[in-house]
């Protein structure tokens, strides 16, 4: 067994006295698709923030790909390979689809290029269409992004993070106010993509959860209640007291 | 010993006039996040308004009472026609907007009252001096410092105590949960543009007998006011208040040891206020 | 239809306009016997100084008109262009006035900065420059060229030498100096220090700067008060004197200190009003009601035309125009005819007798002092209640006493070369 | 209700809405088939300002305004970084090429070169403090920069000749391969526009090709959503100061050239200055680099010819000014790009 991708050992945050993460361990191996779930304020994205580097960690270490990035600044952290896709969409909204895409995918190789045109790096055209195609929006590629539908600015969103080909995935609530059948479109999207990526995410959606996710970490009260498989949460007694009841 | 005291007591002075401008600023910028670059030419025109009632009714008096309702009216035709659809576009085309907008406002008035000043008298009253003991200040200033006073108590009584002022703090942290509440958010801004352009409008009417009136008053006396607001925090109330006091004495004192550089200290202040403290000096973090 | 008809005449345009662009290159020029005789005026038409540009404007214009618009038999084109107080501004406007409008003389300013750049296309361009405004580096190296640079105004130090008895002997014995901090301060500040304790018993007990676009002068009054001085003189003209005198007044610093102005121009009066400007003292190199024929003409024929008493700006604008017409009338057509003509020239024009002299083209006129009445006073005075802010109280004839020796103004030039 | 969140957590990037109001400002307004026409473009205004322009110094002016405004653009349009400030390297690049030919050389290659690269210097100095904030700080650290600027200026007039202006600089020579020319825009101007000419359209298909490149792509995006950049790996700091140094070091050249231009260096408030390279790029439009170029010839056209006439020209220029951001944020450059264009598809199609 490889080392796993992610690890988190004792994360721990408070804002004011009190404690959004409180001391959270994860270990998230190679290929894995593991999800986050938890009741409003159970500290999920806080732990995203603490992972990415948008949060300084109280006290705690993470580790991405065997090496220490507690601290580090965001931008250094995504070019060591971790995308996060936003619970807010997030995209550059007066530029076209296609330069979302292009510019998330030049990031690997020709970030800092100021001496030849963008439009001529062949490789980073070939990988823009790619992840177009892969994401449903290749015949969206010179719409505006902002002129987009919801659903389809939440799979550029999505799209933008792939193209920076990671090798973990950090899904924020992908299907957040999509119709079930974008759900279901994004459901199937990110199974697929989870045959060459590690994907960690927050969802709300359990019947998503249920169906895609091989390992589950129930947060509640920025404490972890429990980790398992999805049937192993199902049955669980206090996940099914603290957060199934009443949600579903 | 004593010339240090008077030299922070007039800074303090000068500082109240600062004050005055930074919050109207301010108070437009907090709840509209609109940067009225247009401030000081508005001062400008209010100041003008002053002269020519002052000739009128051969006092200031009614001056200090009608110019701030003359300017609340004109901030409010000019929030309702040009400022609103800045709204939800970029911050960079409201600063655009309202710096053409000052040429307008400056160009039209020297068009109707000349390019030289007017004269505006210090009220007969308040031609005598007052010995604090250490400084002997002119009784106008005195006036100046308790009419900012007062503008300064207003304005926070307003927010703290009235309805009114409630939605406008409310609006200031969170305007989509204000309009999901059904507040007419749209009227509220026009008050606090109005609002802030009548407190505006009182600094014009209580420099007039300082400096004089004159087209390009307002253009110097912004960028001070402007950086007043950064000092002291955009959209904080208290921060205005302290950094223009600040400013004031820091100006004076620097004048009293250094006058060369008495210009040029506000930004060395402001640059190093940016750099540790990058939020201003009561900005909230 | 009409798109192509607006690109034939878009092209003709073109094609019509290519003589005098850059392109078309340089036309004539040169006086023939009735080619007009074009004068360039640059001015500050807009920004802080507004009314002296105008009264510049006026005096040329007044002057061309009083010579029936003809120097002999040739026609006078006056071209009147705003700097905006800007030097980049007077810059353009003077390449303009020389390579467009083809100007034999340039003249005008009211501020150093403009008057420099003025000169620097003039002296490149072999067009001779006549100054108006108060610098000391007009006709100093590297700007002063001695076949084209030529002053009208006085000097700072010229009109402080000049004034510095009256202050020391009329008013009081120590004396503070608040001046602006740019060159017009600058020089004024070594002018005085160095006069002032030249008087018996006189000094200089404080100096303090006040910053370019200072409005607020109230943290300067501790330490005006501080120097125990009997004269406080300041230094700034405008808006800064303006503001200066309102903060003074209010403080009561007016009945404690005899204040003396050491640059006072009619339309700073009227903004100043009867009410401040008693009690003070200034300085001027024109006054309208100097009692002086060649002053008085000028004012008459002044008030006629505009309805009211010239400041103190125009009367460096008429002159010049006078001196250039003379000069032709004399037979004088080029820039070095010019020179033969000005150098050493002692004439009586609008500010009284005048000489123009030949180490530095510096004119040497009257400096004239002020006191300043209240309203009653005026016309108590058989002066005017609307115009006589100030009585002249004592006249200084233009004496290379108050100037640089030409000695000492050639050793300079030869130290810079 | 899980989204009746509060927007200030999406840092500040634009909800759908707000975007769809701002749409109009970008989408399509610099078609791709403009982005190299630009130069040709520029060729074609230098030849129209060469032949119509009555005033060499104004026509050469232009070229240098126009330059000057097109470098800003850079910060203004692309960077979404509104400059108060950017007198400053225009005035240093005065100094510093003044100076050089005043006291070291008379070359006109070293003095520009000298103002060039000694304001890519001090600007990345004072773009490292600058760039700490975005938005209105931004704004107002440039201004105190530009302030603090002329302060110096002021003072050290022993060097700069204070507000007296730096005078007496030099004709400065010009080595080209196989001869040297002398630049002297009073007795030859069109060798002086020539060369200007040249040399502004070398440096603006720079500034297309830095627009065009990756690095500049990713300074479009930055303005878009930093925090998405930041997310994609780019350090949007370093993206943004490379930025303000590019703006400028164009603008020490042009004021460089300026200075050569006039021989003189003159000093004015240099906030004002920077109003006015601010009101030529909004006057042009910002979303492209001959937009500012335009806006800065119709500017000084404007101020020359309205200022002959009528005292209160910037009324009007003002008045242009307030139209322009309400009705037609992408200036003249977005009224023939999109406005003019639509209104003649419109009548071939009502026809």
């Amino acid at each position: 067994m490889t080392e796993p991708i992610l690890t988190a050992a004792g994360l721990d945050r408070s804002f004011g006295g009190i404690h959004a993460v409180n001391d959270v361990s994860l270990e998230i191996p190679q290929g894995a698709l593991h999800a986050i779930i938890g009741p409003n304020g159970s500290g999920k994205t806080t732990l995203f923030n603490l992972i990415t580097g948008h949060t300084r960690p109280s006290a705690g270490r993470v580790r991405f790909a065997g090496e220490d990035i507690t601290g580090m600044p965001y931008s250094k952290v995504a070019r060591k390979g971790l995308a996060k896709s936003y619970q807010i969409t997030t995209v550059f909204p007066l530029l076209t689809v296609f330069e979302n895409v292009r510019i998330a995918a030049q990031a690997a190789a020709h970030s800092y290029v100021f001496w030849r045109p963008a439009d001529g790096i062949r490789a980073v055209v070939a990988h823009t269409e790619e992840v177009l195609e892969r994401i449903g929006l290749a015949g969206e590629r010179d719409v505006i992004a902002s002129n987009l539908s919801h659903g389809d600015q939440r799979r550029l969103d999505l799209g933008i993070a792939l193209a920076t080909s990671p090798r973990l995935l950090l899904l924020d609530e992908p299907t957040a106010g999509m119709s079930p059948s974008e759900t279901a479109a994004t459901v199937e999207l990110v199974k697929e993509l989870n045959r060459d990526v590690t994907i960690l995410m927050i969802e709300h959606k359990m019947d998503v959860i249920l169906s895609i996710a091989d390992r589950i970490t129930v947060l509640h009260q920025g404490e972890k209640l429990f980790e398992g498989a999805p049937e192993d949460v199902k049955s669980h007694p206090r996940v099914q007291e603290v957060y199934l009841t009443g949600t579903l | 010993m004593g010339q240090l005291i008077s030299q922070i007591v007039l800074g303090l002075v000068s500082g109240a006039l600062l004050v005055l401008l930074a919050l109207g600023l301010n108070l437009i910028f907090g709840l509209l996040e609109f940067i009225n670059f247009s401030h000081g030419a508005l001062y400008m025109v209010g100041a003008y308004v002053a002269s020519y009632l002052a000739v009128a009714t051969g006092s200031l008096w009614p001056a200090l009472l009608v110019v701030p309702v003359v300017m609340a009216l004109l901030g409010a035709g000019l929030e309702r026609t040009i400022i609103r659809p800045m709204y939800g576009r970029d911050q960079v085309d409201a600063l655009l907007l309202t710096f053409g907008l000052t040429y307008v406002l400056i160009e039209g008035v020297r068009m109707i009252a000349g390019s030289g000043g007017r004269r505006v008298s210090t009220p007969e009253l308040l031609r005598f001096q007052v010995d604090l003991g250490i400084v002997r200040l002119p009784a106008y200033l005195l006036f100046v410092v308790v009419v900012v006073g007062l503008v300064v108590a207003g304005l926070h009584l307003f927010l703290r105590r009235t309805d009114v002022g409630l939605i406008v703090r409310a609006g200031i942290r969170d305007h989509v949960m204000i309009r999901a509440l059904g507040v007419p958010f749209d009227r509220y801004r026009t008050l606090v543009f109005a609002l802030g352009v009548a407190v505006a409008g009182i600094a014009g009417v209580l420099t007039g007998p300082i400096t004089g009136v004159y087209p390009e008053m307002g253009a110097d006396i912004l960028i001070l006011a402007f950086v007043v607001v950064v000092v002291g925090g955009m959209g904080s109330f208290w921060g205005a208040v302290v950094a223009g006091l600040l400013i004031g004495v820091v100006v004076s004192l620097t004048t009293l040891y250094a006058s060369v550089y008495a210009g040029i200290v506000p930004f060395v202040l402001m640059i190093l206020v940016m750099t540790f403290r990058p939020r201003g000096l009561l900005g909230a973090t | 239809m009409r798109g192509k008809s607006v690109g034939v005449a878009g092209a003709v345009l073109l094609l019509t306009a290519c003589g005098g662009t850059v392109a078309g290159g340089g036309g004539g020029g040169g006086g023939g016997s009735d080619e007009p005789v074009r004068i360039g005026v640059i001015t500050g038409l807009t920004g802080a100084y507004v009314q002296l540009g105008e009264e510049q404007r006026n005096g040329a214009e007044l002057a061309v008109e009083q010579l029936g618009g003809q120097i002999g038999d040739r026609p006078i084109e006056l071209i009147v262009r705003d700097d905006q107080l800007k030097p980049d501004v007077a810059l353009r406007e003077a390449q303009a006035l020389v390579q467009e409008e083809q100007v034999d003389y340039l003249t005008g300013c009211v501020s150093a900065a403009t008057t420099l750049a003025v000169n620097q296309i003039a002296t490149q361009a072999g067009v001779p420059y006549i100054g108006t405004c108060q610098t000391e580096q007009l006709n100093r190296p590297p700007n002063y060229d001695a076949d084209l640079t030529y002053h009208l105004a006085p000097t700072p130090s010229q009109a402080i030498n000049a004034g510095s008895p009256f202050i020391c002997d009329q008013l009081g014995r120590s004396v503070f100096l608040l001046m602006p901090d740019y060159a017009f301060g600058h020089e004024q500040e070594a002018a005085y220090k160095q006069a002032i304790p030249e008087q018996a018993g006189c000094t200089v007990v404080g100096t303090a700067y006040f910053p370019l676009g200072t409005t607020d002068f109230n943290p300067y009054i501790p330490t005006i008060e501080g120097s125990g001085a009997e004269v406080l003189v300041f230094g700034g003209a405008g808006r800064d004197q303006v503001s200066f005198l309102r903060q003074v007044d209010q403080f009561g610093l007016t009945d404690r200190f005899r204040t003396f102005l050491s640059i006072e121009d009619l339309s700073f009066d009227q903004e100043l009003g009867f009410d401040l400007i008693d009690g003070t003292w200034a300085m001027a190199a024109f006054y309208w009601n100097v009692e002086d024929e060649g002053v008085q003409e000028y004012v008459d024929a002044y008030r006629e035309a505009y309805g009211a008493p010239p400041g103190g700006y125009g009367v460096y604008l008429w002159n010049a125009i006078n001196l250039i017409a003379a000069s032709i009338e004399d037979g004088a057509e080029t820039p070095e005819e010019f020179r033969e003509f000005m150098e050493g020239k002692e004439v009586s024009l609008a500010q009284g007798e005048m000489t123009i002299r030949a180490c530095d083209h510096q004119a040497l006129a009257p400096i004239v002092i002020l006191e300043g009445l209240a309203a009653d006073e005026a016309e108590s005075r058989g002066g005017d209640g609307q115009w006589g802010y100030r009585e002249v109280v004592e006249t200084l004839p233009g004496s290379e006493d108050y100037a640089p020796t030409c000695e000492e103004v050639q050793t300079e030039f030869q130290r810079a070369g | 209700m899980t989204h009746l969140t509060t927007p200030s957590a999406t840092d500040g990037t634009p909800t759908a809405g707000e975007a769809a109001v701002t749409v109009a400002r970008l989408s399509g307004a610099a078609p791709a088939r403009w982005t190299w026409g630009q130069l040709g473009l520029l060729v074609v205004l230098a030849v129209v300002v060469l032949f119509t322009v009555p005033n060499p110094s104004l026509a050469i002016g232009m070229l240098i305004y126009g330059l000057w405004a097109a470098g800003l653009n850079l910060l203004v349009g692309y960077g979404g970084l509104v400059s108060f400030g950017h007198a400053l390297p225009f005035a240093w690049g005065g100094y510093a090429a003044g100076l050089t030919l005043l006291h070291v050389s008379s070359s006109a290659w070293l003095a520009l070169l000298v103002a060039v690269v000694s304001m890519a210097v001090l600007s990345a100095l004072v773009g490292a403090v600058c760039l700490r904030r975005t938005e209105v700080y931004f704004s107002m650290l440039t201004l105190a920069f530009a302030q603090l600027g002329f302060f110096i200026a002021l003072q050290w007039d022993d060097l700069t000749g204070g507000d007296d202006g730096l005078a007496g600089i030099p004709v400065p020579t010009l080595w080209l391969p196989g001869t040297t020319v002398e630049l002297n825009a009073l007795r030859d101007p069109l060798t002086f526009f020539v060369v200007t000419a040249v040399l502004v359209l070398v440096v603006f298909a720079g500034l297309i090709l830095y627009t065009e490149s990756p690095m500049g792509r990713v300074l479009q995006a930055i303005r878009e959503s930093e925090e998405r950049a930041r997310g994609c790996g780019y350090s949007t700091r370093l993206v943004q100061l490379a930025t303000f140094v590019v703006a400028g070091a164009v603008a020490g050249l042009a004021g460089g050239l300026f200075a050569m231009l006039n021989n003189f260096v003159g000093l004015q408030p240099y906030w004002l200055l920077s109003g006015v390279v601010l009101i030529m790029v909004i006057l042009g439009g910002r979303s492209s680099l001959f937009g500012p170029f335009l806006g800065a010839v119709v500017y000084l056209l404007l101020e020359s010819t309205l200022s002959r006439y009528f005292a209160s020209w910037q009324l009007i220029v003002g008045a242009i000014f307030v139209i322009c951001v309400l009705a037609f944020p992408q200036g003249l450059w977005g009224l023939l790009t999109q406005t003019l264009p639509g209104l003649f598809r419109k009548r071939r199609r009502t026809r």
